[in-house]
């Protein structure tokens, strides 16, 4: 059976047409259409498409000057590697917004602003195959963007991109949304036409992304003045380790060599290789300097009204 | 404790207006609130007297008045009358007092569909143990990390009361499949899963398979004694000896449909498994090494597959890093996260004094294969 | 040789006035001036005075119900078991002021409130013996009751505690001070009194301490507005964890027993004690619940004035 | 790269206004204030072109009109002048690149003395590897926990290039001692205790220790070479032979003298610890097993003394915690903390966007003695 491209399913083995992420090295991940004819370039020099076809997921591919894998895209794939327009969502902050949202297959959010999408592809993969994401961005060519990469992900029957100003115009939909999340700049003119756009009936969550506290805290103030309850608003820090080997060394070792980290094996006074003291892993903060701050999650319940 | 009350104690607390509350919330509100924010750090050093000490009205009195259908605003007034407080504060805190039981006594209470943030939340407050310490904003990292979605295969094997299991089953929106890893005959508390009623789409991704048989690498059949083990209570002494009896045929057509789709799922479950078509694997443990599950799981998980594991102890996942990097897997990470909530007020923002931050860490990486 | 009791110096064993820190168990330590004849009445029971006199410090002693050690006061046991008449300042924070104020011996530091005196005997040990702490509070039973402390302590010639809105009337010392601590609802209204306390010939630096953000702003602008500089605001916030003896299962063993934590020795099916899977020792964050947020501490620079 | 060096990019950093920029600074700058505050996360994914290629005014041109003496509102107008991407920028943009430039090249420059916090803090930025991560922040908390001030006997063993010795003897303020454990025949590697300048009186408190002495239990004569190990260099060629020799009788005064001196030092230092008169212990280890420290010094501290033990490998200090929860030990506390910067600016205030987070762990407890 021949599916036709998408994040949602695919066949064991990639065929034309699927957008493939090729991993290069930790922190270097490159997404691309396969076509037959053309060639990627990276660090390891050219890999052409056609030695893609055909292979399966997950595969370690040779280029020119080193190997690949080519990895079956995901939501946070997509986040790590997507072709950046502007500031995105990274995947610590998608995974709580979508959490906040309560969403799941079925529900109908609405976004603002689209930016790179990447938020957005999370919320589309999130809702399928019958829920829907309206996303509405002031600037045209972001949402012509996303929505040609919705068609190459097999998200566009998910999916409806507008040019609209939320906070002037309000959102495509009124009265149907079950969740409406924000990262604009003024939030607070937005959430009334949130609240107009979340199911009467049912109601709904919204969730609104902001930098800067002054920002929290005129949305807090909107939120409530819009008839929203259950306000909080909370920040996520993540922070990222890695492991090392480490030598544990006694303050005799550490007479005799310094604290320069021994080799495993050394030589004896006869010559023959012994080990040394094993190392131990451990996990230490790294990288050094990370990212302490991207903006607060301020969220908020509508409730149903009831006739 | 069962789940029905954990989510009412859950209305209460994101209920901006509730009836039902047992009085030693209020006392906690008053710590939280008080005017001087900082007093929330150390509240055993304050001495503060309990609520229930300093009002003279009775909590049976107040729940009459109610019953009665007296306001909730007479009801406050009688809460004022009867405080021995009330007269020692200051302007500025009795008005808060006021608002607060006003809040309290007034007759509307907000009812919540259950959902799995809430749900997370519930447990996490009251029983973090059981839990593995799993908070809410990491389930949500671990869903995102695992690319759960519609269609996907992903196999879970964890100790958090069937949190990861049902978080999962609700993305899948029935189509897919969750294998669910249990101990004993049945999949066992889980209680996270009965508690949010999902649909017969949903519930027929849930997919559990015995320990046993991912151990024996085939699936084994029940054992010979009639009914399945764990499952029914043992309860055989002689006096309802014969009301069993009577009841016998009937559960033995219900047990036999209930043993059938057990096996049916349990069948689908190991074959996903042994096809190679499980897309990721999840792993929440508590006790148990992830190495463990790895060392069953992983040879068998599709390439490009995803794998996922939380744990409160980072030297579980240490290890867990050192046998996965010895394999083909790309992208190992290793992260923690801190979440923490702020109290947005006029002139008073700050994060909250005290809160609950037992948590853990999440090792996530993807599986690659040779050319 | 002995001495006068004090924080800063002490005979190897325990004299009548001394004040020790009784500690009973984890997190409950009871401060007390030894004195003949008295008798401490605590969890483990009675503890006469009298057996207190002649120990050595950091000894266990038996009270009636249990037994308990007697430490040497310091000034982060001091923090933990002081008598609190006010919502007090936390080791962590008395460490990152003493810091941020570059306090050393010999520096000169105002400080206001002194609340229950926890920063102030931090400070106070700091400078000595040739510096100086002046400690300012609206309240005299504070001020009074922190003198009386600094006595028994031996930190007498080293303070001095004045009743004093330092809002209003600024602080006892002008153009002296190396550092000025505040801990008042608006250190706006101080900040420019703290300027005038400082050196004008060394300069110096300023400290702020506010639970809301709100503070900070008003008091960042009333900083750079007194001419200091090198403004920046920080938060630290601590985790405890603790260590626990973990049982890492097989899923076998998981499968046989449960996830209960199995005896450290079982017996087999012969009825003989066997050793089970050795546990291994591990952090993990307790208590579930911490403190998140004490404060925000501001710091800045005065430059010296050159003539 | 020398201290001084440290000491000057720090004043850069803290200064609000400065001249010696390298013009690697300016880049930087924008990152941090690019009218996106998230823009920080990822530069490297933003592709900025270096202010070098973007300034067609050469960084020597820039440098020679200050020479000249001409001033920096007209350096600024050169540069906004020889701006590709002046033009471009949008009004705010345009101001904000006024403004910044403006401060660059203003005529003032901070001196700062050094302090140990701005010592601290330089080392951390500069080379955090060979400072075992210590943050400024846990500095402090070692010193409050250790208990440091007037007339306290302290033992060190660190690697953290003489940071938690230097802050020790601040604090004794010449009076009491500082045990320093070193390898080798003299404290090598001791940048932060030099840079310090300290007087007569405070850098007495100095006791080094070598770990020879210590392992062998009591002190040990130099080795039979004339010049202490490792002290002076070995600059032996033949031309310079000649002088050396010339030279030797005054080197060996003053290499006789110093040697006393330490020998002196040495003897006290170890008594003190023989004694029993060590009244605090810090361990700030980074290769070194704190288990190996402990088992020398720890049985001869003074009961009731306090042990600090700081290392960025949690494991180390999880290994320690076990050895002293098995002696006499109470108030046993493992803490870690997050010291975050705050960005406070009109209607623009949230937590820095990246810092450095590299850190450590603090390990304490109190020694005690039984009946």
């Amino acid at each position: 059976m021949t599916v036709e491209p998408s994040f949602l399913q695919y066949d064991e083995r990639i065929q034309e047409g699927d957008t493939v992420i090729v991993y290069v090295t930790y922190g270097q991940m490159v997404p691309t259409v396969v076509k037959r004819g053309q060639t990627l370039m990276m660090k390891y020099g050219a890999l052409r498409h056609e030695f893609i076809i055909g292979k399966k997921w997950g595969q370690r591919l040779s280029a020119t000057a080193g190997y690949v894998y080519i990895l079956r895209p995901s939501s946070d794939l997509w986040t790590r590697s997507l072709p950046r327009r502007t500031q995105i969502l990274y995947t610590a902050d998608c995974a709580q917004i979508l959490s906040l949202l309560d969403a799941k297959p079925g529900s109908i959010i609405c976004e603002s602003g689209t930016g790179s999408g990447s938020l957005s592809h999370a919320i589309a993969l999130t809702v399928s195959p019958n829920g829907h994401l309206y996303t509405h961005d002031i600037d045209e060519t972001r949402t012509t963007k996303v929505l040609e990469e919705f068609k190459h992900h097999g998200l566009s029957t998910v999916t409806t991109a507008v040019v609209r100003n939320v906070c002037t115009s309000g959102f495509h939909v009124e009265n149907s949304a079950d969740g409406v999340f924000l990262d604009v700049p003024a939030p607070w003119e937005a959430i009334p036409f949130a609240a107009k756009s979340l199911s009467r009936a049912k109601g709904g969550r919204l969730v609104s992304f902001s930098p800067c506290l002054e920002q929290v805290q005129r949305a807090c103030l909107a939120m409530a003045a819009a008839g929203f309850v259950c306000i909080e608003t909370i920040e996520l820090v993540p922070e990222q380790k890695k492991i090392v080997g480490q030598h544990r060394q006694t303050l005799e070792e550490f007479e005799e060599i310094g604290d320069a980290y021994p080799k495993e094996r050394k030589r004896n006074q006869e010559g023959q290789l012994v080990e040394n003291t094993p190392r131990v892993s451990t996990a230490i903060v790294f990288p050094y300097s990370q990212p302490t701050h991207t903006g607060y999650l301020t969220h908020a319940t509508l409730l149903p009204v009831l006739d | 404790m069962s789940v029905d009350r954990l989510i009412e104690e859950l209305h209460l607390q994101e209920a901006p207006v509730s009836t039902a509350a047992a009085e030693n919330e209020v006392t906690e509100a008053e710590f939280s609130e008080s005017s001087d924010p900082r007093v929330v750090i150390a509240p055993s050093a304050l001495k503060l007297e309990p609520e229930q000490k300093r009002q003279k009205l009775e909590m049976d009195a107040v729940l009459e008045m109610k019953k009665q259908g007296i306001s909730g605003q007479e009801v406050v007034a009688k809460l004022v009358e009867g405080s021995a407080s009330f007269q020692t504060r200051t302007v500025f805190s009795q008005s808060k007092y006021i608002k607060r039981k006003s809040k309290k006594h007034s007759d509307r209470v907000l009812i919540l569909r259950p959902t799995i943030r809430l749900l997370a939340k519930a447990y996490y407050l009251k029983d973090p143990d059981r839990l593995a310490m799993l908070r809410a904003d990491q389930l949500a990292l671990i869903l995102q990390m695992a690319g759960v979605h519609h269609g996907k295969n992903v196999v879970v094997f964890e100790q958090t009361l069937g949190l990861i299991t049902s978080a999962v089953m609700e993305r899948l929106g029935g189509s897919g499949g969750c294998v669910h890893i249990h101990r004993g005959a049945v999949a066992q508390s889980i209680p996270c899963v009965h508690s949010m009623n999902y649909d017969e789409s949903t519930s027929s991704t849930l997919l559990p398979v015995r320990i046993k048989c991912l151990l024996a690498g085939k699936q084994l059949p029940y054992e010979n004694n009639r009914k399945p083990v764990n499952e029914e209570e043992e309860n055989n002494d002689d006096s309802t000896a014969q009301k069993a009896v009577e009841k016998l045929e009937d559960q033995d057509q219900e047990a036999l449909a209930r043993r059938n789709d057990r096996l049916e799922r349990e069948r689908r479950g190991l074959e996903l498994i042994d096809e190679e078509k499980a897309h990721s694997l999840i792993i929440g443990s508590r006790t148990v090494d992830p190495i463990s599950v790895l060392e069953l799981v992983f040879p068998k998980l599709a390439p490009s597959a995803s794998i996922v594991i939380y744990s409160p102890h980072q030297n579980m996942l240490v290890s867990a890093y050192d046998w996965l990097a010895k394999r083909q897997t790309v992208n190992l990470v290793l992260t923690d996260q801190m979440c923490r909530i702020m109290q947005v007020l006029p002139d008073r923002t700050h994060p909250l004094m005290a809160q609950h931050v037992a948590g853990g860490h999440v090792l996530s990486g993807i599986k690659v294969i040779d050319q």
